[in-house]
């Protein structure tokens, strides 16, 4: 690089240059440039259209393996049938952690022998039951294996409902396609059915950002403290650089984000 | 979340009792998946979140003397609430500091391996996973699921067995409360000691014996009140949670480092 | 053409731009980064329900109480068992181990044949039911040619059911050849016995001790019940009592007591018997004791007095006399002094004048069934069986002497002498050994001066080995019939040795059988059934299940349900201090050998001049060298990198002998002793004599499993074994040895 | 062959000769490659590195090339900001060393790092407290700088130049650099420094901790100061080095005699406060945790109090003195021994500020650590010197990079045919000496 | 690294440090986007500009 004059210099040297070379070619080279321009906007939109094309229709589809469950399950009519709700079968063991899907042996209490003609409850009687298998259901809220959540906390500490993260699961009457992540492996409703990670509910994802958002309103409703408005925040700090011992370090249960540390959701 | 009642677990090792036995470091490695290789005689390549250090007087025989020194992670407070030396440099906030419990929180799964942390920790407390954690076939067996097993190229260390924590909590939840009885939330180490020489506890609870057996001292960020008892690299401001009892001089000076003028006399801590 | 080139150049950019607008990279870049998250190659434990089985821990004589936590029907963790009478929470780093010996690659995973030579390491698979009748097959050939007597058997113990359903199938078939491993345990037995005419178990009231003067004990480094010890350590801490650590080398137990005092090996003896001078000498002891219960002591009182003054006890010793003077002195005025004897954890017997020696010193100080004292304790008997039927082999087989000599003219005391059965298989004498059963074991390994040991097995025409894992002993057998582990089986479980109160703990299955093996018990039984007539008459169970259920008795179901039975201390200590001896008193005199209790050294093979250094071996915990399983993954891990780097074992050599030497720290030399040699590391260490070097004991072992096998080497194989000529019992603390450079 | 390609007015090495250098070098680039990939796919078990070692060779490496890539943007500041003119003959080479530099200098940060693919955390979840995060964004962000500063450059060649879209964004660029360089100039400042509050905000580490002002560790003005001093000796290294191969003078006198003085003040400046710097630590701040001066280089097989020698007396003052004397700079002997001195003096500075921070005990029952390279580091170190030779070797050949050189070397008619056979033979020697 | 990012908090340290950052990026863009644009129409018009 050089100065913006000797440049112009340069170039001005450079196109003197030029024509003096040939004018043909310089007419040549306009004319191109004029037809060019039309086409290569044109190849710009093009490229530019396939491309968006790919990568918000083509590559959703390729990125999620569908999967059925091994057998279909009625949770409507299930409910109709129990009287504790969700708990009668997702129950809370004494030790406060959480069931999960049943196993075997909680259905087996009333499925010792096939009931009715539902083909899906033959196959779970005589594939499962009588053979003692447990049914390899694939789990839609599957959380890896360094997320820590406690339902206990939510559900009986709070008194959250069921469906404000499972949304209404409890009133199908068959069970939706699995759709597993070819690279994570993770089932598609962690991410949510948005590709571009819109939500409308708040079980349409079960993202970390999820937990942080309901997490931040709830804090703040019980401690005013809790999660600070960017206004008095920023006096704070600025207090606090001021003079450091005016204020007590109060923030949130962490010290880096002002939510939770890591360890209260991660394990 | 009510966070004015605050907790600080801490823990208080009688080095008077240890024996050196090493129950805690394998009691740490049962309890929270802890990976083991072949050969483990490169201690700076073995990750063993509590390690027991083999301390030595000096002295010609006979006067020679040894004493153990089990090292669990300290939990740093640092000078304000919170400034750990590891928690601050973390640049992918990956490790964190509970104001709620004073433990120094870590995700695996955030953590990137810049070992920046391990950098800031005098106390060799965290280890880098250079190796992928594998087991011989069948042995993953005996896994718990309480703490996720960490893969290669992460950095990871003592949590105090915070996962004993969120138990007794969601049982404490079951039963419609919201603390927790002394005994309720022990760590792997404390639990298994065969001498009785860790214990752990609540800090700024005045009925755990955590407590009332080094009396920690608020105005000076916890400095132990009782004589016998001192924290590892005191005047470096670190403020750790974990206090070490003896009733030897020798040992309880190998616990800071002393300029030779001071040898005899414990000078204040230098910050704060 | 041009146009082509920026058409295609803009297609490019605009398709760069539609990407970069697009979901696809943000979202790729993030699921790969959840991919590593989620490493496929990373196990993720499955969660489920969390239960808790109540058991005990058998890996060593320690009996520790365990409460296993469950994960669904996985075993996830080990943890000490609150409330148990022996640990009462605490747990070892072995114990903490047991899952991995448990799901561990080093089991075996079913019934093996030999097929190849012994210690070939070939093997074939085949069924119990092959397994149980090559057996019995073997058995009964040998029986009915009246050679009952020639089949052996070595047991891990001789307490509980399983090893008397052992003993009672030798009984049964005509063997007399029932051996049990020895440790101090002996020589205690021994000692009480000509003592205190009982045949007894030592039992040490240490939670009233306020002074302990212990021999070369270690009383944190694996003596008597691990944790038990620690945790009385631990106590004596709170209450103040004193702890006095006399042997070579700075152990833990010697760093951890009030006071260390180096004494040169092998002399604790002559230690004692200066200690009961000054005592004697100063009228320190208890008059009332001496007086009312004691008989011989004027004539070891003059013994005493005129051999074992101060200044020639310093002279054997090492030991200033004013020491002796001043510990002496604070043994007797202190209100409950114990003392106490056995090297190391404790494994290996000491010579029987020794532990006299220590016992006369306990009856000095009154400490003899007596607060904070030691007492003699008979076991529970709760084992009653119907009598055996024996029929005229039966008869005649248990005509016939040990093979090991125990309860011989020579030793009519000792009742387990398997370190003589070496010579007496090589030696045919008295008869030839045909076949050998071992359980529980691992005398290939545990057992001084290995080689001879593994010649005498060559010369067994069948082995057969009860062992669970493919350890020494297991690899040079004909036949393996692997038992469950102890987390696997029921098995009752008798208090540890030298506690006071009764206790039997229960194992029980705390997960299913994880291999094709069968509890020993079962296979016993079986044999006996197979073998019919009056042995099948002798054992009228099914199985060891309902034996065992129905031994128990109305303590069954407290059993299972807390995992142990416990009982008052006065069930089983003797408490008014009566002595089953000839004079019915405690006796100074060995009626045996008409002489009074002295020291007699026990030799150590090798001359000075080739051999200027002694090698003793020392035990640390993290070695677990008092288990018959070699050291888990865990708990190798923990071991210091001053004992172990990479594949070699350090000596500990003290600096001033080393400088002589020429040796420095970490070199490689070559430890040669009279029995063997191996190559070692060194370790300078300034807790140690000079002139004295050290090894531990634990490793060196072989297939075991990646994370042992080759790692140091076993000292056992180092050292040769001593016989102590008043019990026959190997008595050796150590060998001559030299150091070379390599 | 591809004369269409050389810049007018220069001459340059037949095309078989230079492919032969660029293939030699290339080999080695390959060697590097492969252990990298070693390190990404079997993990940093590839390396000597160790618990005790978290930090080493690598980000050494990283520091010192940083520091020394430090010379573009002072240049740059000099250049654009306080209008110094004659640096225009070389600022694009010191545009090239440092986009260079920095470049190496993320590549080995991906490489050193145990989850390459969570690389991008650091961004996403920045903790804005921690030092490493500030360089990590303004290491990036000047990156990105200086290849906005290196892309002129390549549009200036002969044949890309003809395409008038490319031909007006190079000027439209150059007109608007000035900008450029300033924000250049500002996250230079802050990278260069937040990599000396890095190992100065330790706290926990009294050999590296720093007492400073507000949140900045006195290492943090340190190192900003020592690479604007000393990163221009390594341009004018570099420059000195590329003259010596090629035979010919590249860039005229009075902008390396501008640089070098400047930098020499620099250097004395910044090697005066780094000194007071030391004796505070060494008196007030080390001894307040305990630790005498000597305690940090004694009791171990390296890292003696030679260090402080080498690094503050031989590798500061000397070239420092060098360099601000008119005899010093002008005599080519001299100039060398200065730059060579003053680069070797900053990296040595980050090499302790990275390596014996870790290696120094803390516990007092700890113990040194000692530590050297496995292949892998080595290979993968040399990487990025292999990359720059090539790169250098490439923007040479077919880019303006040397405004004066046309000037400076005249290609008269007679003298064609000369250089024609001669070049070709002195880079023979020159590259392959083993051929020579 | 956004305000939506679960770090960030609104305190002075990402007020400032982000700030700075947001600050350069934006004049880094403005500056490129400015040059791009500008030479794309030079590029278009007759570039005879500098005949007369």
């Amino acid at each position: 690089m050089s100065t913006l004059d000797d440049h112009a210099k340069e170039m001005i040297e450079g196109a003197a240059h030029e024509t003096a070379a040939s004018q043909s070619t310089e007419g040549t080279i306009q004319k191109q440039d004029k037809g060019a321009g039309g086409t290569i906007i044109l190849f710009f939109i093009l490229g530019m259209f396939a491309s968006l094309i790919i990568g918000w229709v083509i590559f959703p589809k390729l990125l999620y393996s569908k999967k059925k469950q091994p057998i279909d399950f009625n949770h409507a009519f299930h409910v109709t049938q129990v009287d504790n709700g969700c708990e009668s079968c997702h129950f809370f063991r004494a030790d406060g952690t959480f069931s999960g899907v049943p196993k075997l042996d909680q259905c087996i209490e009333c499925h010792e022998e096939i009931q009715g003609i539902d083909p899906n409850e033959i196959k779970f009687v005589e594939d499962y039951v009588s053979k003692g298998r447990e049914v390899p259901w694939l789990i839609y809220s599957k959380q890896p294996d360094c997320v820590f959540f406690s339902h206990a906390a939510h559900i009986k500490s709070a008194n959250m409902e069921c469906v404000t993260c499972h949304g209404h699961i409890g009133e199908s009457k068959s069970l939706k396609v699995y759709e597993q992540n070819r690279i994570t492996g993770y089932s598609r409703d962690i991410w949510g059915e948005s590709i571009a990670g819109f939500k409308k509910n708040t079980w349409d994802r079960m993202k970390m950002d999820d937990c942080a958002e309901c997490h931040q309103k709830e804090s703040a409703k019980i401690e005013k403290r809790g999660i600070k408005t960017p206004t008095n925040r920023l006096i704070d700090d600025i207090v606090h650089v001021v003079s450091p011992w005016a204020l007590s370090t109060v923030k949130g249960s962490s010290v880096q984000t002002e939510r939770d540390a890591c360890f209260v959701c991660h394990k | 979340m009510k966070y004015n009642k605050n907790h600080r677990f801490g823990m208080v090792i009688d080095l008077d009792k240890c024996t050196g036995c090493g129950s805690c470091m394998v009691a740490c490695m049962a309890e929270n998946n802890v990976p083991f290789r072949k050969d483990e005689s490169n201690k700076l390549l073995s990750i063993t979140w509590m390690r027991v250090f083999r301390l030595t007087n000096g002295e010609p025989f006979p006067k020679t003397d040894i004493c153990y020194l089990p090292r669990p992670c300290m939990q740093c407070a640092g000078q304000h609430e919170g400034h750990s030396p590891c928690v601050s440099v973390c640049p992918a906030t990956a490790t964190d500091y509970g104001i709620e419990t004073g433990i120094v929180s870590q995700i695996y799964t955030r953590c990137f391996g810049c070992r920046y942390c391990m950098a800031s920790c005098p106390y060799h407390s965290r280890y880098f996973n250079w190796w992928d954690p594998i087991w011989p076939t069948g042995m993953e067996k005996y896994l718990s699921p309480n703490v996720s097993p960490r893969m290669r190229g992460v950095v990871e260390k003592c949590s105090f067995c915070y996962h004993r924590y969120q138990l007794a909590k969601e049982k404490a939840f079951m039963e419609k409360r919201r603390e927790l009885k002394e005994s309720e939330y022990q760590t792997a180490c404390a639990q298994a000691c065969p001498a009785n020489a860790i214990t752990f506890g609540d800090l700024n609870n005045p009925d755990h014996a955590v407590h009332r057996m080094v009396n920690p001292d608020p105005k000076h960020g916890g400095r132990p009140k009782n004589p016998h008892a001192v924290r590892l690299l005191e005047r470096l401001g670190t403020n750790p949670k974990v206090y070490y009892l003896s009733s030897r001089n020798w040992i309880r000076q190998a616990g800071d480092n002393h300029l030779k003028n001071e040898a005899k006399i414990k000078k204040p801590v230098h910050h704060g | 053409m041009k146009i082509g080139r920026r058409g295609f150049l803009s297609f490019v950019i605009g398709g760069a731009a539609g990407t970069a607008l697009s979901p696809l990279p943000w979202k790729l870049m993030d699921d790969t980064s959840i991919w590593t998250q989620m490493w496929p190659w990373t196990p993720v434990p499955e969660d489920g329900e969390a239960s808790y089985v109540n058991s005990v821990c058998t890996l060593c004589p320690g009996r520790c109480g365990i409460t296993v936590r469950k994960i669904e029907d996985r075993a996830v963790k080990i943890e000490g068992m609150r409330g148990n009478p022996v640990n009462n929470g605490g747990i070892c780093l072995l114990g903490l181990s047991g899952l991995q010996l448990l799901y561990g690659p080093t089991r075996i995973k079913s019934p093996l044949k030999r097929t190849g030579k012994r210690g070939q390491g070939k093997w074939d698979r085949i069924s119990w039911k092959e397994a149980v009748s090559m057996v019995v097959e073997k058995l009964g050939d040998l029986r009915s040619k009246g050679r009952a007597h020639t089949v052996g058997m070595i047991s891990g113990s001789d307490r509980g059911t399983v090893p008397h359903l052992f003993e009672r199938f030798l009984t049964a078939y005509g063997s007399p050849n029932f051996f049990r491993m020895p440790s101090v345990r002996d020589s205690y037995e021994l000692t009480l016995h000509i003592m205190q005419g009982v045949q007894a178990l030592p039992g040490f009231d240490f939670k009233n001790a306020d002074f302990i003067l212990s021999f070369g004990s270690g009383i944190i480094d694996g003596w008597g019940s691990p944790v038990r010890m620690m945790r009385n350590f631990s106590a004596w801490r709170n209450t103040g009592a004193k702890v006095i650590q006399i042997e070579p080398r700075l152990s833990n137990t010697a760093a951890k007591s009030n006071k260390w005092i180096p004494i040169n090996p092998g002399t604790e003896g002559a230690l004692a018997m200066g200690l009961a001078h000054v005592i004697i000498k100063e009228s320190l002891y208890d008059n009332g004791f001496i007086a009312d219960y004691a008989n011989g002591f004027d004539e070891w009182k003059r013994l005493v007095i005129d051999k074992y003054d101060p200044d020639s006890v310093a002279a054997i010793t090492g030991i200033d006399a004013g020491t002796i003077v001043a510990l002496a002195r604070s043994f007797a005025n202190a209100s409950n002094p114990l003392a106490i004897c056995g090297r190391g954890d404790g494994t290996t017997p000491v010579g029987l004048s020794d532990c006299m020696a220590v016992h006369a010193l306990n009856a000095l100080a009154g400490s003899i069934n007596n607060k904070g004292g030691i007492f003699a304790v008979s076991d529970l008997d709760y084992i009653h069986w119907p009598e055996i039927e024996m029929d005229a082999k039966a008869a005649v087989g248990m005509q016939h002497e040990r093979l090991d000599g125990a309860g011989s003219r020579k030793y009519p005391n000792s009742r387990y002498l398997p370190n003589r059965l070496p010579e007496a298989i090589l030696s045919e004498t008295p008869y030839p050994l045909e076949s050998l059963f071992i359980a529980g074991v691992n005398p290939l390994y545990t057992l001084m001066d290995t080689r001879p040991i593994e010649k005498a097995f060559e010369k067994i025409p069948f082995v057969v080995s009860f062992s669970s894992y493919m350890d020494e002993t297991a690899q040079r057998a004909d036949l393996i019939l692997p038992n469950h582990i102890y987390l696997e089986r029921y098995e009752d479980v008798p208090r540890p040795i030298g506690m006071l109160q009764p206790l039997i703990s229960l194992a029980k299955p705390v997960v299913e059988p994880q291999l094709d093996t069968k509890h020993a018990g079962d296979v016993i039984i079986q044999m006996a059934k197979g073998l019919g007539g009056s042995l099948a008459n002798s054992f009228p169970w099914e199985s060891y299940y309902s034996c065992l259920k129905e031994t128990l008795g109305e303590k069954w179901e407290i059993m299972v349900e807390k995992g142990f039975w416990s009982g008052s201390e006065s069930m089983t200590k003797n408490l008014e201090t009566s002595f089953d001896t000839v004079s019915g008193k405690f006796e100074f005199i060995n009626p045996d050998s008409g002489s009074a209790v002295q020291y007699k050294p026990v030799a150590v093979e090798g001359d000075r001049k080739s051999y200027p250094l002694i090698l003793i071996p020392y035990d640390s915990i993290r070695l677990a060298p008092n288990s018959f399983v070699g050291d888990p993954p865990f708990a190798i891990k923990t071991v210091d990198d001053s004992v172990l780097k990479h594949n070699d074992v350090f000596v500990e050599i003290n600096p001033k002998t080393a400088r002589v030497a020429g040796l420095r720290e970490g070199e490689l030399v070559l430890l040669s002793t009279p029995i063997g040699a191996g190559k070692v590391r060194i370790h300078l260490f300034e807790g140690i004599i000079p002139g004295i070097v050290a090894l531990p004991r634990g490793l060196g072992h072989t297939g075991s499993d990646d994370y042992l096998d080759g790692k140091g080497i076993n000292v056992n194989a180092l050292i040769g074994p001593v016989q102590d000529p008043d019990s026959g019992m190997d008595a050796a603390w150590g060998i001559r040895a030299k150091i070379s450079k390599v | 062959m591809d004369s269409a390609l050389i810049p007018k007015g220069v001459k340059r090495c037949p095309l078989w000769q230079f492919l032969l250098f660029i293939g030699a070098v290339g080999i080695v680039l390959l060697w590097g490659v492969y252990a990298m990939l070693l390190c990404w796919f079997k993990g940093l078990n590839q390396t000597n590195m160790n618990d005790y070692y978290g930090f080493a060779l690598w980000i050494w490496a990283d520091l010192a090339v940083i520091a020394v890539g430090g010379g573009a943007f002072f240049t740059g500041l000099l250049r654009y900001i306080f209008g110094k003119d004659v640096l225009k003959n070389i600022i694009n080479y010191a545009v090239l060393i440092g986009f260079i530099c920095y470049s190496s200098a993320l590549l080995i940060l991906a490489i050193d790092i145990g989850q390459p693919l969570r690389g991008w955390f650091i961004f996403w979840h920045a903790n804005v407290h921690s030092m490493l995060t500030e360089v990590a964004f303004c290491l990036s962000c000047y990156f990105g700088v200086l290849t906005i500063e290196y892309l002129p450059l390549i549009l200036e060649n002969r044949q890309i130049e003809k395409v008038p879209f490319f031909h007006h964004l190079s000027h439209n660029m150059h007109e608007v650099m000035a900008v450029f360089a300033a924000t250049g100039a500002f996250l230079s400042f802050f990278h260069q420094g937040s990599l000396g509050g890095v190992a100065g905000v330790l706290f926990g580490r009294p050999f590296a901790y720093r007492e400073g002002v507000f949140i900045w560790p006195w290492t943090f003005f340190l190192f900003t100061w020592s690479a604007a001093a000393c990163g221009p000796c390594f341009t004018i290294l570099v420059t000195k080095i590329t003259e010596t191969i090629t035979r010919k003078k590249l860039v005229k006198d009075n902008a390396i005699e501008l640089l070098a003085k400047i930098s020499g003040w620099m250097i004395l400046t910044y090697i005066i406060a780094k000194t007071m710097s030391m004796w505070y630590w060494a008196t007030v701040t080390a001894p307040s945790k305990g630790f005498t001066l000597m305690e940090f280089y004694s009791n171990n097989p390296l890292y003696g109090i030679w260090i402080v020698v080498a690094e503050i007396l031989i590798c500061g003052f000397v070239p420092a003195f060098i360099l601000i004397t008119k005899k010093g700079r002008k005599n080519p002997l001299t100039l060398w021994i200065a730059v060579i001195l003053a680069v070797i003096g900053v990296c040595l500075n980050r090499w302790v500020m990275v390596l014996q921070v870790m290696a120094v005990p803390v516990m007092t029952f700890d113990h040194w650590a000692m530590y050297y390279p496995s292949w892998q580091e080595v290979a993968t170190t040399i990487l990025p010197v292999a990359y720059g030779v090539i790169l250098i070797a490439i923007s040479y050949r077919y880019l303006p990079v040397f405004p004066n050189e046309a000037e400076l070397n005249p290609i008269e008619p007679v003298a064609e045919e000369a250089t024609a056979v001669e070049s070709p033979v002195e880079l023979e020697e020159d590259l392959k000496p083993a051929e020579a | 690294m956004f305000p939506f990012n679960f770090e960030w908090i609104w305190d002075m340290g990402h007020v400032v440090f982000m700030g700075g950052l947001w600050y350069a990026l934006t004049i880094l863009g403005i500056g490129m986007t400015y040059c791009i644009i500008k030479a794309a129409i030079d590029a278009s018009k007759k570039n005879g500009e500098h005949h007369h």
